[in-house]
Order: C-alpha cells, then structure tokens, then sequence
C-alpha cells in the first residue's frame, strides 16, 4: 500500500524559533558543522482508495485548506513507498 | 500460540510459567496457585503480576502506613478516608473537598515531557472519579544538581509537560515546589497533586454493586503503550534505561506474554481527558453513576479488580469489546496496558442509554465491557472463553505484605555529629552582605517564575493566590466566598539528618504556609518518596518518616487523607535522601480576608513571630556556602506551630496584618528578601537584642513568620500574641527601595532583585 | 431588554465560564453556545473564549473553525455581529480569515502566562469604547502560540487603518511583529487579542479589573444602536 | 547544495493524539476516504561541509540522540535535493 506524505514548513521568511532553538543546542552537544535547520510537520495519510492524480488532488485540496495556513507556510504533497 | 483459558489451565498445571519475569517472587507466584487452586491462566497471571507490585500493592510500606489510619485524630472534617481513590474533607456549606498528591518520578526521566505531562493527567482523573470537579494542580519537584547537564535535559521536559497537559486541562496551577540536589540527579521527583470540589451529596465511591448493572469503559481507545509500567518501573527488576543522550536506550521495554515487546512509555492526550472531565461531570449532575474507578497504574487489571472487591457482586466482563487502538493486542496486554483518559463506571440498565448519549455529545468512546453478576468471582471472556476466573479481593487488596528489615544506617550518628554550627561564619558586614546575595542567587533560593510561568494561574477565574505566595488558594463559591488554600513542603536535606523529625518539619511547613494565607488547615496528603526497600537503611528512614508524619498529624490534628508512595528512587547504591513531600489543605469562610505575603505599604511594621535559635543543621546556609549536610534539623514543635497557625489565621481574619510569609529554609533574610521583592518596597531591619545578625538572618528554625502589620494595628496585634503567648518581636519596618539590616550591611532591591530573578533564566532559558 | 452575549463553548474551552462571569459582571446576559449548533439564538453579540478547542492540534484554532457554529458566526460578523476572539478565539478568527495574519509559536518556545501591559491603541471599536485611545491598562497574558505575524503590506495597511487594537508595552512577550496584541476588521465589529481582559474583571482574582470596559463597551454600543 | 532531511514519527504502537485530531476532522471538511493519519516532525539541516557517510553518520547520531527520543519515537535520515 502506498501512503501520501504531506510536509509543511514555515515560508522561509517566517521566524522559525523551534529550528532556530535546536541549532543552538547543536554545538553545546557537540554537534558542529549545522549552519541551518528548520523544524516543520510531516503528515503520513493512508488512503482508503487508490492513490491516482484524483486523490493527490484531494490531498492538495486539503492540505491547502487545511493542514497548512498557507499565510505562514509552504506544504509539498508525495507518494512514498510504504518502508 | 493458543488461547491459555482457564479450562486450559486447570489440565496443564505443569506448564512454565514467566513469573520471574512479570517481577513476582516464587513464594508469591505459589500463592496465586493456592488462591486458584492451579496454575493461573496468562491472563491472570499478567494481572497478579502487576497489582502485587510495589506500586500497586504497596507490599513494603503497608505495615508503616497503617499509622496513618491508627494515629489519625479524631476530625469532623474528615468524610472520605484513606482507601479511596483520594480522601474528602468538609469546608462547610455544604461543599466537599477532595486533593491528593501522587508520584510519576521514572517515567518523567525516561520521557520528561510524557512523563510528567501523565503524571498530571493521573491524578486529575483520580480526583474526577471521586465525583469532584477538579479545581487546581500543584507541582511538588526535585532535580538534580541545578547546573549538570543531564537536568538541562529534564527539567524543562518536565516543566512543559506539566504545562502543556494542566494548561490544556484548564486547570490552575497554584503552587508546587523546585529544589535541586545532586542526590537526584537520575532520579529526578515528579510529584503532582490536584484538587476538586463537589457538593457532600456528589460523592462517588469505586465500587460495583447490583447485580445486572452494567461495566461502562470511556474514554481513549486502548493501546500498547504503557504495558508493563507498572511492573517494570515501579518493581525491584527496574534498571534505569538509558536517558535518550546517552546509548543503549532500551530498557523500558518488558518481557510479556504476548506478541511483542511494547514500550513503557504512555503519550499523553490532554484534550481527550478534558472531555472525559466534562462528560463524567455530566453523568454525574445527572446521577447516572453507581460506581466509577479511573484507570492508572494497572489498568483494566485493576479498574475492574477493584470495582468488583469493594462491590457486593461479581463482574463479568466481555474483553473483546474493549475498543482498541491496536488489533493485535492480547488479551494479557488488553489487562495491563496503561493507556491513558480511560474511565471505567457502572451503570444501571435503565440509565445506559442516558449514559451513551452524553459520550457521544462529548465524542467519547464508551463502551459496555460487562456487568455486575451475583457471584463473588470476577471472570473475564475473550472471544467467549474464559480466561480470568478468580476472587478480586485476592487481586486488589490481598497482595503480599512485607515486613522488611530496616536498621539505622551506620553512617547516621557520624552525620548528626557533624554539626554544622561549626562552619565558619561571615567574618564581618562585607561577606554576610556577599552571602545573602549568594543565597538569594542560589537555584533553591531563587525565584522560580521561569518556571511557574509556564503554567496557566488564572483559568478558570477562581485563584485567589498562587505562586510565589504561600500557599495557593481557590475560591470555591463566588456568592459566600468560601475557599480553601493548599501548600506542599518537604526537605530531603532536613530528613537525610533524621527522617523522623524531616517528616514533621515537612508537615510543619505546609501547615504554616498554609496559615500565612489566613486559611485554617484541615487534612494532609503526601508522597513518600524513598530509595529501595530492600535495602535496611532506607526501610529504616521509611519507617522514621511515616511514624514521625503520623505522630505528628495526630498532634496537629490534621488526619492524613491519601497519598502515595514511590520506592526505588535509587542508582546502584545511592539513594536519594528521604524526601517525604507532605501536602496541608486548609479552608478560609471568606477569600477575601486572605494574608498576601508582599510587603506593600511603608511605614508598615515588621515583625518576626516565634523563636530564633542558631539552628543550622541542614540549612541552605550550610548548603550554599559550604557544600555541607550534617548535624541535626531544626527542632520541632508542633504546639508552637500550632499556636503560630491561630495567631496567623486570627489576624488575618480580624484584619491586624496585610502581609504574612513563613520562614523556612534560608531563614529570615529570605523571607523578607521575597516579601520585599514581590511588593516593591524595602526594609529596614534591626538585629534583635539577644541575637547575632548572622543567626537573625539565617537560622532556619522552625515555627515563625514574618508579618507587616499596619501602624494603628499595632497595639491590637501585639496584645493578641501576649496573651497567647507568642514571642512577636519588632525587628523592622517597611521602608525605602532596599534591604538594610541597622549596623551590617544596605542591599538596593534591584541588586536583590537582579540576583534572585537571574538565576533561573541563565540556567534554562 | 437585557443584551445577550453569546459565549461559543467548544470542546476544550477552557475560559468560557470566565467569559461569561465578565459579561454579567458587567450587566449583560451570557449565553452558552454550543459548537455543534448552528443557531446563535438571538444573541446581539458573541465571544470566541480562550482555550485549547480540540486540543489545539494541528495548529491552533484550525479545527475549530470548521465547526456549525463557525459557520454561522463568520457570516454575522460580515454582516456586522460584534465578535470578540480572545486568545484562541483571535486564533479562530485568524484561521476563518475574519481578520488577516496568523500565530505562531512563541519565540521562546515556551507558553507564557503574566500579567501584562498594554496600550489601547484604538477605542473606536465596538470592544473598545469604554476606553480612552492611548490608555495603558495590564490584563493577564497566558498562550504558547502568540506571536501575531503578517506579511509587511498587510502590516502596514493595519496601521494605516488604526487596526491595531492594542499593542503589548515594556516587553514583547512573544515575538508579535510591531508589538501587536490586538487587533480589528475595516469595520471594528470584529476583535482579536491574545492577552485575556476576562481575567481582568475582579480585584480578588485577577492583577487589575482593567478588562472590565470590554463588556460594558459592548453593551453601550448595543443599547445605543 | 544538499539537504539532509530528519523525519521522526510517534512509534506505531505508541498514541499519536495530534494525528488522530486532524483525522477526526477530515470528514467534518468534506474529506472522505483517510484512513489514518500520523503527525510527525520533519527537520531540515543545512550542513556546512560535505554531506557524506560521515556527516551522515554524524546527523544520525544526532537523530538518535537529540532530535528523537528513540523511547517513543523512529527517526529517518535522507539527502534530498534542494528543491
Ligand atoms: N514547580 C512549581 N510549580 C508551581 N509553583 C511552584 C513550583 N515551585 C515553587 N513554586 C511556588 O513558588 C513559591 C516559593 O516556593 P518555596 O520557596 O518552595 O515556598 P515555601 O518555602 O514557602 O514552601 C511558592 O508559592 C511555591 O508554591
Ligand atoms: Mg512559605
């Protein structure tokens, strides 16, 4: 079965103090090298039905109007291969 | 594998069984067999196995704790005791009153956030099902050593927990407690207390009577989390998993029965409990309950165990219609898993439906899972084979008891005789000014609002007082103002140097916090939190505390209501100090009289109520400046604290003081430093005839306060302690932007300020 | 006859009861409502409470807005119903789109509850008009998402149009751009604010009783119309 | 440049409240046909140097320790190309 994967992150314009937070832990826990890091949602969906352009489309649908405010974020809709 | 049914079981005694691994002891596993009369099934045996354990059985304390009920004085106020899910006490009009503070120490070092965030969802629900709304919570915790890594790592996982599930709770947090310690560090104290409120008629008891009356499980679907928690981290075969930061992380996971390993690990969801909260509220203003438990530790296992044993019937119960949230569960883990939100009711026939439909207008799951049967066996079903058959009573209630040997720990009278009197003291003005300062600085002494300002304070509209004061206190009837004030102590250090006097000055602390507010103090609750009782010495501090804390009830007349008791808080050898965590609960007729404890007017005088000896012996004064613990705590005594607790509770109501804030560790200067600070003023102190400044300032004996009492009270207020004789003596007054002790030394507020706000937020922020 | 103010209770509410105690305490009628029922009841105005509705997941005050009840209220407050969003109920209001931005994370990370200073920078509003403009007044503060964020143009264009209600004084307590706290629709019917003044309305419970004028400004501007 | 992408999802068995939310929602909006739904964290790490087995071993440990509690939570570490 295949599942759809929403990833939503803030604009890049938009502060991001979890990411910004966690860069700064890096370095005191001796993790060097990390010159930036941005922190977002990852949603995984299993769909009833097949996972064709209709559904993808629903999903962008929904993740436009709803699992991303789009005045704050960027979202990316894929199919990955179950793990 | 096939279905290990009761059937099964009975031709198969000879079977192996995982005893050892579920934490039981062979003569403890023989028992069961005897209760049974042959082997238990799987099933059985997963719920044997977790309610003798320590945490649920209370195996080794039991013997110690029964002083409470044998000591306890005689109190009107008292109409639910110890036994319940948590005890009751009466205010007055009417209302009744419901609190009780319990542990969840392991799992918040092992997933701070989840950890602590379930601790809160726990007792919320332990109050719930008493037929209380809950009102407040409280949060009493120990970290260790303020500046090692590994607490940077806990503590703020443990405070955003305790935020992020209480704030979304919509419940206040009025008062709690931080202390660091390098004694705890890998065993951190997560101690949480909750409070509620109901009418005398609302009380609910967890029991299941009638027979036909229907077993109703709501809330969460039940899942594989938590599995084993209960044995596995509460029981003697617990060793420390890992903290995420360094390797080999896996320990929480447990051997079972079943299919798979399952983490002992619960996620919190507190917007489910929330409607849990006002959905149980709703079936209870409509009287649809004859019985409800909350599921904690233990789950189903002990849910419908102990249902059924304070009942006068049986229970059946159908374990298939357990809505689950994951399918390949077994029935073994179904009994054990520790899913959180969950309730468990009975119901009368006629009022299911009634029952239903509120869930559904709250979008709780609800389920019937069985009912009330006239026999005196609790029997569960899987897919309609029986696979529980057994006498509740011998699940819940008659687990094993020990009496394990205890002895007091060779090194107790070397550490008595290191008297900490004979530390060096502040050679002159300069370096006692230094040593406030370091004091008012250090992690224990410092304020604690970047913590307390994670948590919500004012929701619900009630919080008459909340931290930094006292006590905290709620108003629980707008139109009377009825209210009542909760304070939670307790010093490790004090009971390391004697666990029988640590546990009283625990209990005189709170008690008199509590009476700083004005409110009168009514009941106690406490956690026990202790190192292993497998070894003497710490059974030894155990049995010291417990026979010290119930002496002392008795004498204060405050009857121990409920509590808890964690054990195990140990790596290898090192215990923590004993750390009795003693709550008082006290009611107030009129909020509105309370005794806040910033200084806020000038000119007002300041005085110190009680007797001030050079008493240093676990002192922070000690702890701070030399890295010391040894010699004795202070003295006890409980008839001053309580004629302390009148003169207090009578000013407060006849308006002769506008502030009051008790003295404990950190002595005086502490006090009026955060009395100062909070009502932006300053003081002038002068050292009383009779007294060194350095003892005046940070002696930490027990039984006094400091009160601001307005100019043209005077009079009143001192005629009232003479004739009570109580010492009050004038030693400044409110005044100025500083603290200037006469003769010594000027400290500017800000500079005060600076170093007691500073602290905190350079550690964690 | 008696204004009737209509306070929503979602499922995790949690200041609804505040709410409603602040409207009687200035002289109005609470109503519950309920956000499954689409029907307002005939209130002449309604509150949005602070809270955690639906436990604040995904983001906070996303769920919410897709409730019957929303349905309704986004219409009226088109057509001019005073709405009043307090915390969650701003983020409600931000997420049906009722008023432009959105909240974010605090930039500490941390949920921040203290008493806290603000200036009426707008007292032309129907929530507003007890106050007087530039008056400064402290109510307790407590969100863990309240960082008001917008894009520059739209930032302007509320200061241009004295959108900005309020604006947090002394220390910006999460990272609002302009120190914003509050703000309105082009109509002022319309207002959203993270600090809480329903916890402002009693001298024993609250820092002040400087929330008071919400309620009553409410109910003067519907006696008078 | 390349980005390495930290994935961290709630263990399956383990309750994921927030997923469950979104899910419960969903048809409410007129979305029909989802049959589950986890939420997780999605990091992106800009790293300085070379993203090779090393630095990759390096953000793995760091997942492993840091931005995952591995008590409750899988991790994923990939490159994923900037987009
Ligand atoms: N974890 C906490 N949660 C809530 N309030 C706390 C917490 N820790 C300390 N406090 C509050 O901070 C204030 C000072 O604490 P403390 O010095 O321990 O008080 P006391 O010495 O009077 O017992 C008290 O009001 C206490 O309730
Ligand atoms: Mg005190």
């Amino acid at each position: 079965m295949a599942r759809v994967v929403v990833d939503v992150m803030l604009k890049p314009e938009i502060l991001d103090p979890q990411g910004q937070a966690v860069q700064r832990a890096l370095p005191r826990l001796g993790f060097d090298g990390v010159s930036d890091v941005r922190q977002g949602k990852r949603f995984e969906l299993e769909l009833a039905g097949p996972v064709d352009e209709a559904a993808l489309d629903r999903v962008r649908e929904m993740a436009r109007t709803f699992l991303a405010n789009t005045v704050i974020e960027d979202f990316e809709v894929r199919v990955e291969e179950e793990r | 594998m096939s279905l290990d049914t009761v059937k099964h079981a009975a031709g198969t005694p000879h079977d192996a069984q995982p005893w050892a691994e579920l934490g039981l002891k062979e003569d403890e596993y023989e028992r069961i067999r005897v209760i049974l009369g042959r082997r238990p099934t799987g099933a059985e045996l997963a719920m044997y196995s977790v309610m003798w354990s320590e945490h649920c059985s209370y195996k080794s304390s039991k013997v110690h704790l029964k002083q409470f009920g044998e000591k306890a004085p005689a109190s009107d106020a008292l109409l639910v005791g110890i036994g319940e899910n948590a005890g009751v006490v009466d205010v007055g009009q009417g209302y009744a009153v419901t609190f009780k503070v319990e542990s969840h120490n392991h799992p918040s070092y092992v997933e701070p956030y989840q950890g602590a965030a379930t601790g809160i969802g726990g007792i919320v629900r332990d109050i719930l099902a008493m037929g209380a709304r809950p009102v407040a919570v409280m949060d009493p915790l120990r970290f260790g050593a303020a500046d090692h890594p590994d607490t940077r790592r806990v503590l703020p996982g443990v405070v955003a927990g305790i935020g992020g599930y209480g704030n979304c709770l919509g419940l206040p947090n009025i008062g709690g407690e931080v202390v660091f310690d390098s004694c705890y560090q890998g065993n951190p104290l997560v101690n949480a207390l909750c409070v509620g409120v109901m009418r005398h008629e609302d009380i609910h008891l967890a029991k299941a009577s009638g027979t036909g009356n229907k077993v109703i499980l709501y809330g969460a679907r039940t899942g594989g989390d938590g599995i084993g928690g209960v044995s596995v981290l509460a029981s003697e075969t617990f060793s420390h998993p890992s903290p995420p930061t360094t390797p080999s992380g896996d320990a929480t996971h447990h051997p079972l029965p079943g299919p798979a390993k399952r983490p002992a690990v619960q996620v919190g969801d507190p917007f489910q409990e929330k409607l849990l909260i006002e959905c149980t509220l709703e079936v209870f203003a409509e009287d649809l309950v004859a019985g409800i438990q909350d599921l904690g530790g233990a789950g189903l296992s002990c849910a419908t165990s102990e249902l059924a044993s304070a009942g006068s019937g049986g229970m059946r119960v159908d374990l298939d219609t357990v809505p689950l949230r994951d399918a390949s569960l077994s029935p073994e883990e179904i009994l054990m898993s520790e899913s959180q939100e969950r309730m468990c009711a009975v119901v009368r026939p006629e009022n299911v439906d009634r029952f239903l439909e509120i869930c559904a207008k709250w979008d709780v799951i609800a389920t019937v899972i069985g009912e009330v049967t006239e026999g005196d066996r609790l029997e569960i079903f899987w897919h309609g084979e029986q696979i529980v058959d057994v006498p509740p009573r011998t699940v819940a209630h008659e687990g094993p008891v020990y009496r394990r040997p205890l002895a007091r720990p060779a090194w107790q009278d070397a550490l008595q005789a290191d008297d900490a009197a004979a530390l060096p003291r502040p050679a002159g003005p300069e370096e006692l000014r230094e040593q406030v300062l370091r004091l008012t600085a250090s992690p224990n002494q410092a304020a604690k609002t970047w913590i307390t300002d994670q948590y919500d304070r004012y929701v619900l509209g009630n919080t008459v007082l909340a931290q930094p004061e006292d006590g905290g206190m709620i108003r629980i009837d707008e139109e009377t103002n009825l209210g009542v004030a909760i304070a939670t102590d307790g010093n490790g250090r004090y009971a390391k140097l004697d666990p029988y006097a640590g546990a009283q000055l625990a209990l005189a602390e709170s008690y008199r916090n509590v009476a700083a507010t004005g409110a009168r103090p009514l009941a106690v609750t406490d956690c026990l939190n202790f190192g292993s009782p497998e070894d003497p010495a710490v059974m030894w501090q155990f049995a010291e505390a417990t026979r010290g804390l119930a002496d002392a009830c008795r004498t204060l007349g405050t009857p121990v209501t409920g509590g808890n008791v964690s054990l195990y808080n140990q790596t290898g050898e090192s215990a923590i100090h004993p750390t009795p965590v003693v709550g008082v609960l006290g009611v107030i007729d009129d909020v509105s009289r309370r005794t806040p404890m910033a200084f806020r007017t000038e000119g007002q005088l300041i005085y110190l109520l009680g007797d001030t000896a050079g008493e240093f012996g676990g002192s922070a004064w000690s702890q701070v400046i030399h890295g010391h613990l040894g010699g004795l705590p202070p003295r006890v005594d409980l008839e001053r604290e309580r004629l302390l607790a009148e003169v207090l509770i009578a000013a407060s109501r006849d308006g002769m003081i506008d502030a009051a804030h008790d003295l404990s560790d950190g002595g005086l200067i502490q006090a009026v430093t955060e009395s100062c600070l909070k009502g932006g003023r300053g003081a002038r102190l002068v050292v009383p005839e009779g007294l060194d400044a350095f003892t005046f300032l940070f002696s930490e004996s027990a039984g006094r306060a400091v009160v601001a009492v307005p100019r043209g009270e005077e009079v009143r207020f001192t005629d009232m302690c003479r004739a009570r004789s109580l010492p009050a003596t004038r030693v400044g007054v409110v005044d100025g932007d500083a603290v200037e002790v006469q003769g010594q030394f000027t400290l500017p507020l800000a500079e005060l300020r600076e170093a007691h706000e500073h602290t905190l937020p350079a550690l964690f922020a | 006859m008696t204004t009737r103010v209509g306070v929503v209770t979602f499922p995790g509410s949690l200041d609804d009861r505040d709410a409603a105690r602040a409207v009687k305490l200035a002289g109005a009628e609470p109503v519950a409502l309920w956000h499954g029922d689409k029907d307002l009841h005939q209130v002449d105005a309604v509150i949005l409470p602070g809270g955690f509705s639906y436990g604040d997941y995904l983001r906070c005050g996303a769920i919410a807005r897709f409730s019957p009840v929303m349905e309704t209220i986004i219409a009226g407050a088109r057509a001019g119903l005073p709405v009043l969003g307090i915390c969650n109920g701003f983020q409600m209001l931000c997420e049906s789109h009722l008023l432009p931005g959105a909240l974010t994370r605090n930039d500490h990370l941390h949920f921040i509850c203290r008493d806290q200073r603000l200036r009426v920078e707008n007292a032309g509003t129907a929530w507003t008009a007890d106050y007087a403009e530039g008056q400064e007044i402290t109510v307790p503060l407590k969100n863990g998402e309240g960082g008001y964020v917008a894009d520059e143009g739209t930032l302007d264009e509320l200061e241009a149009e004295g959108r900005v209600v309020f604006r947090y004084l002394e220390r910006n307590p999460n990272g609002s751009r302009r120190d914003i706290a509050g703000i309105c629709n082009p109509a002022g019917n319309v207002v959203g604010l993270m600090p809480h003044p329903e916890h402002a309305v009693e001298a024993l419970t609250g820092p002040t009783t400087d929330g008071l004028p919400f309620f009553t400004s409410v109910l003067k501007k519907l006696v008078s119309a």
